[in-house]
């Protein structure tokens, strides 16, 4: 059976990780977002500004 | 084809911490002295080779680049550090839990503590410099000399502090000092070690696209002002 | 031929920031004792294609050679002149101290001497230990002039040289540029001010986005009529 | 041709040394707000420590080099920054000089700079926490020297790094202290033995050492790689 000596600790030490990474992957997500709305943004600019000339 | 990469690495990564999850919590032996939390030695140890490896990937990254100038090389040391340290991270955040009970404190100045903490300063004022400069050129130019600097300095420092005070454990790896973790105990860390390199990849993989599209928006948005 | 010898050579230079091409493909030789007039629109990539050939910035693809030797080279350098948008010079230093810092840069065995013949040359021999700080526009303006001029370049790179200028530094420099002519010197200047320039060019080159539009000799079609270029090889 | 160029590159990197030592000299405008400042955290710690506690003793070094390296970037923001106010660094760059001698020169200008402030501020340091370091004078001269060059070629190094940067004050900072943690942890344990009367010897050569070798792979660093950051 497992130890249960600082076993809240331990279990902390594992949540602390996977916290981590779980908080990159949003950011991550988050900018893939980000950068495909300015993708899109920028890309009308372009066009407009190549139809007015 | 590269969205295909991503899914079998994401379950590769999956599926082995899944299982040496299991096997850790439920197949280990208990440790004598420590009690549950020497567990943690299964994420730290390997977020600490991940790490390391990614900020020297970034260097070989970072020189290829001056080498060839292609800005391929940029973003992927570019991602390459960014994902090692979260990786960094990781690892002082799993110590710090460990130290506060085996040791009775967070954080103490000790050699091994100081050069993670060291280079995750380091890496972080690369990612800083980064953001602060708008033109890929330039930021990709700039950038590879301060991945070089850092990295030597990440030598100069585990170089100068191997002669330091120190509290770590000593590396518990067989293949260091042909002793330490009892066989069964050591397998699960390159299981994980595995593993983890996976989810980087996958992570570099996500970046590196990232890091692509800002370029090309960048290009579009000199052409908007071009016109 | 000994007119290649002292020849720039612009090979198939382009120039990019990320993907965005700030300059492609330019392909250009200018002969020396030639005054080239660079033409083109803000952000077309003159200054560029200027700091380039100034060793300033190092070209994405292609070479920029004079008689052979890359423009970073030591002894390539030597023969460049360059004066841009600042004027590059020291305010907390006095005139002369300007002068001997870049002489020295230069090379010259005797830098004091050689910045006090340039002060007597713009006219500033009397103020040569004031500080650049308490100069008149017009004074600095000229003690930039000497500057570029100072080591008696080969090529001379000016980047619209007379936009910020005064009357008086403009004449100086127009001398100093008709001197240099005659002596057979090679003139790049970007410009604005078209007339000005065509006045002096013998030769023009158009960029228009990055690429050569047009190059050829100034012919007296563009002097009676300076927007004949732009009408004529411009996009719109 | 050798020995000519071996000259050039010297007469180049004095030229910019003495530019830039006789422009500083004649404003101080970076000396001063420098030595000011560096009295400031003076004054600020004797605050945090009882000044004439052996506790002192401990972390004289410690404090000294915190001071130090405050003061360096004072110094250091300016460097290259200088050269943009009238587009000085073009001019330097087009020249026949190479970038490395331009490098060189002004790393020597701020180190002489940085070691004025730094004497200035030992003085200061020793008439206010009572120390006394004469008998270790010439170690913990070499010492300081030896940190200083540390701080000035990463600075100066950084410091053209930057120049262009938006947000340059702050960048400079922040990617400068994290790389001379190796050089300051050996100069403060150096400053700190010499000053509490313990002679280089057995123990610390180690540190001279770490001290050295950082200076000297530093050095050559910066002078390979300032052509990439100044031209490209």
């Amino acid at each position: 059976m497992i130890d249960q000596r600082n076993f809240t600790y331990m279990f902390y030490g594992f949540a602390a990780a996977w916290v981590i990474v779980t908080i990159y992957v949003g950011f991550l997500a988050l900018r893939e977002g980000r950068l495909r709305d300015e993708l899109e943004r920028v890309r009308r600019m372009v066009e407009d500004s190549g139809k007015k000339n | 084809m590269r969205n295909k990469l991503v899914f079998v690495l994401c379950l590769l990564a999956a599926g082995i911490l899944c299982w040496q999850l299991y096997n850790v919590l439920l197949n280990l032996p208990n440790e004598k002295d420590q009690g549950a939390i020497y567990r943690i030695v299964y994420f730290h140890v390997p977020a600490i080779f991940t790490g390391f490896i990614g900020f020297f990937i970034a260097l070989g990254a970072s020189g290829m680049y001056l080498g060839t100038r292609n800005l391929k090389y940029d973003a992927f040391a570019a991602a390459v550090t960014e994902v090692s340290l979260t990786f960094a991270t990781i690892v002082l955040a799993t110590g710090m839990i460990w130290g506060r009970i085996i040791w009775g404190i967070w954080w103490t100045w000790d050699a091994r503590l100081t050069t993670m903490l060291v280079c995750w300063l380091i890496y972080a004022g690369y990612l800083m410099l980064r953001r602060a400069i708008d033109e890929p050129t330039q930021r990709a130019r700039l950038s590879a000399v301060v991945s070089i600097f850092g990295c030597t300095d990440i030598m100069i420092v585990w170089k100068s502090i191997e002669w330091w005070r120190t509290q770590h454990p000593a590396p518990v790896l067989s293949v260091r000092d042909g002793g330490g973790m009892a066989p069964g105990m050591e397998s699960p860390i390159y299981w994980n070690w595995l593993a983890l390199m996976c989810l980087a990849a996958v992570l570099v993989i996500i970046r590196m696209r990232q890091e692509n599209m800002s370029r090309e928006i960048d290009s579009l948005r000199r052409m908007a002002h071009s016109y | 031929m000994p007119g290649d010898e002292r020849a720039l050579e612009i090979d198939r230079v382009s120039k990019y920031y990320g993907h965005f091409p700030a300059l492609r493909d330019i392909q250009l030789k200018i002969e020396a004792g030639s005054t080239l007039a660079l033409l083109g629109r803000n952000g077309a990539g003159k200054t560029t294609l200027l700091r380039i050939l100034a060793g300033l910035s190092k070209p994405s693809e292609g070479t920029v050679r004079v008689g052979g030797s890359d423009v970073r080279e030591e002894k390539t350098r030597r023969r460049i002149g360059v004066l841009g948008h600042g004027i590059s010079l020291y305010d907390e230093l006095s005139a002369i101290e300007n002068l001997k810092i870049f002489a020295t840069l230069y090379g010259y065995a005797d830098p004091g001497k050689r910045a006090g013949e340039w002060l007597e040359r713009v006219g500033l021999d009397r103020v040569r230990d004031g500080l650049v700080r308490e100069f008149s526009r017009g004074m600095r303006q000229r003690l930039a002039v000497a500057r570029a001029f100072l080591h008696d370049p080969e090529i001379l790179l000016f980047d619209e040289p007379f936009t910020a200028l005064d009357d008086r530094a403009i004449a100086v420099l127009q001398g100093l540029l008709n001197g240099a002519h005659s002596a057979g010197r090679t003139i790049i200047m970007s410009t604005h001010q078209l007339r000005e320039a065509l006045v002096l060019a013998t030769h023009v080159a158009l960029i228009q986005r990055g690429q050569l539009a047009y190059t050829g000799e100034r012919t007296q079609e563009m002097l009676d009529d300076p927007a004949y270029l732009y009408r004529t090889y411009g996009e719109n | 041709m050798g020995k000519t160029s071996v000259g050039s590159f010297l007469s180049s990197t004095v030229a910019i040394a003495s530019k830039d030592l006789r422009s500083e000299f004649r404003t101080k405008e970076a000396l001063n707000a420098s030595f000011a400042f560096s009295v400031v955290i003076l004054v600020l710690f004797s605050f945090a420590f009882d000044p004439s506690s052996e506790q002192l003793q401990t972390i004289s070094g410690g404090l000294l080099w915190v001071v130090f390296s405050f003061a360096g970037a004072l110094i250091l923001n300016r460097s290259f920054a200088r050269e943009l106010q009238n587009d000085c660094l073009d001019a330097l760059i087009s020249s026949p000089a190479p970038t490395g001698a331009l490098f060189l020169g002004k790393a020597i200008a701020n180190f002489v700079l940085l070691m004025i402030v730094e004497l200035a501020s030992l003085g200061v340091f020793a008439l206010f926490y009572d120390s006394r370091f004469g008998a270790q004078l010439l170690p913990i001269a070499l010492v300081i020297a030896l940190g200083t060059w540390g701080i000035t070629v990463i600075g100066t190094m950084f410091s053209a790094l930057t120049v262009n940067l938006r947000m340059r004050e702050m960048m400079l900072p922040t990617l400068v202290y994290p790389l001379l943690i190796p050089a300051l942890m050996a100069a403060m344990t150096l400053t700190t033995d010499l000053m509490s009367g313990t002679p280089i010897g057995k123990d610390n050569t180690i540190w001279l050492r770490v001290l050295i070798g950082f200076d000297f792979i530093y050095s050559i660093l910066s002078v390979v790689f300032i052509d990439v950051v100044l031209v490209g």
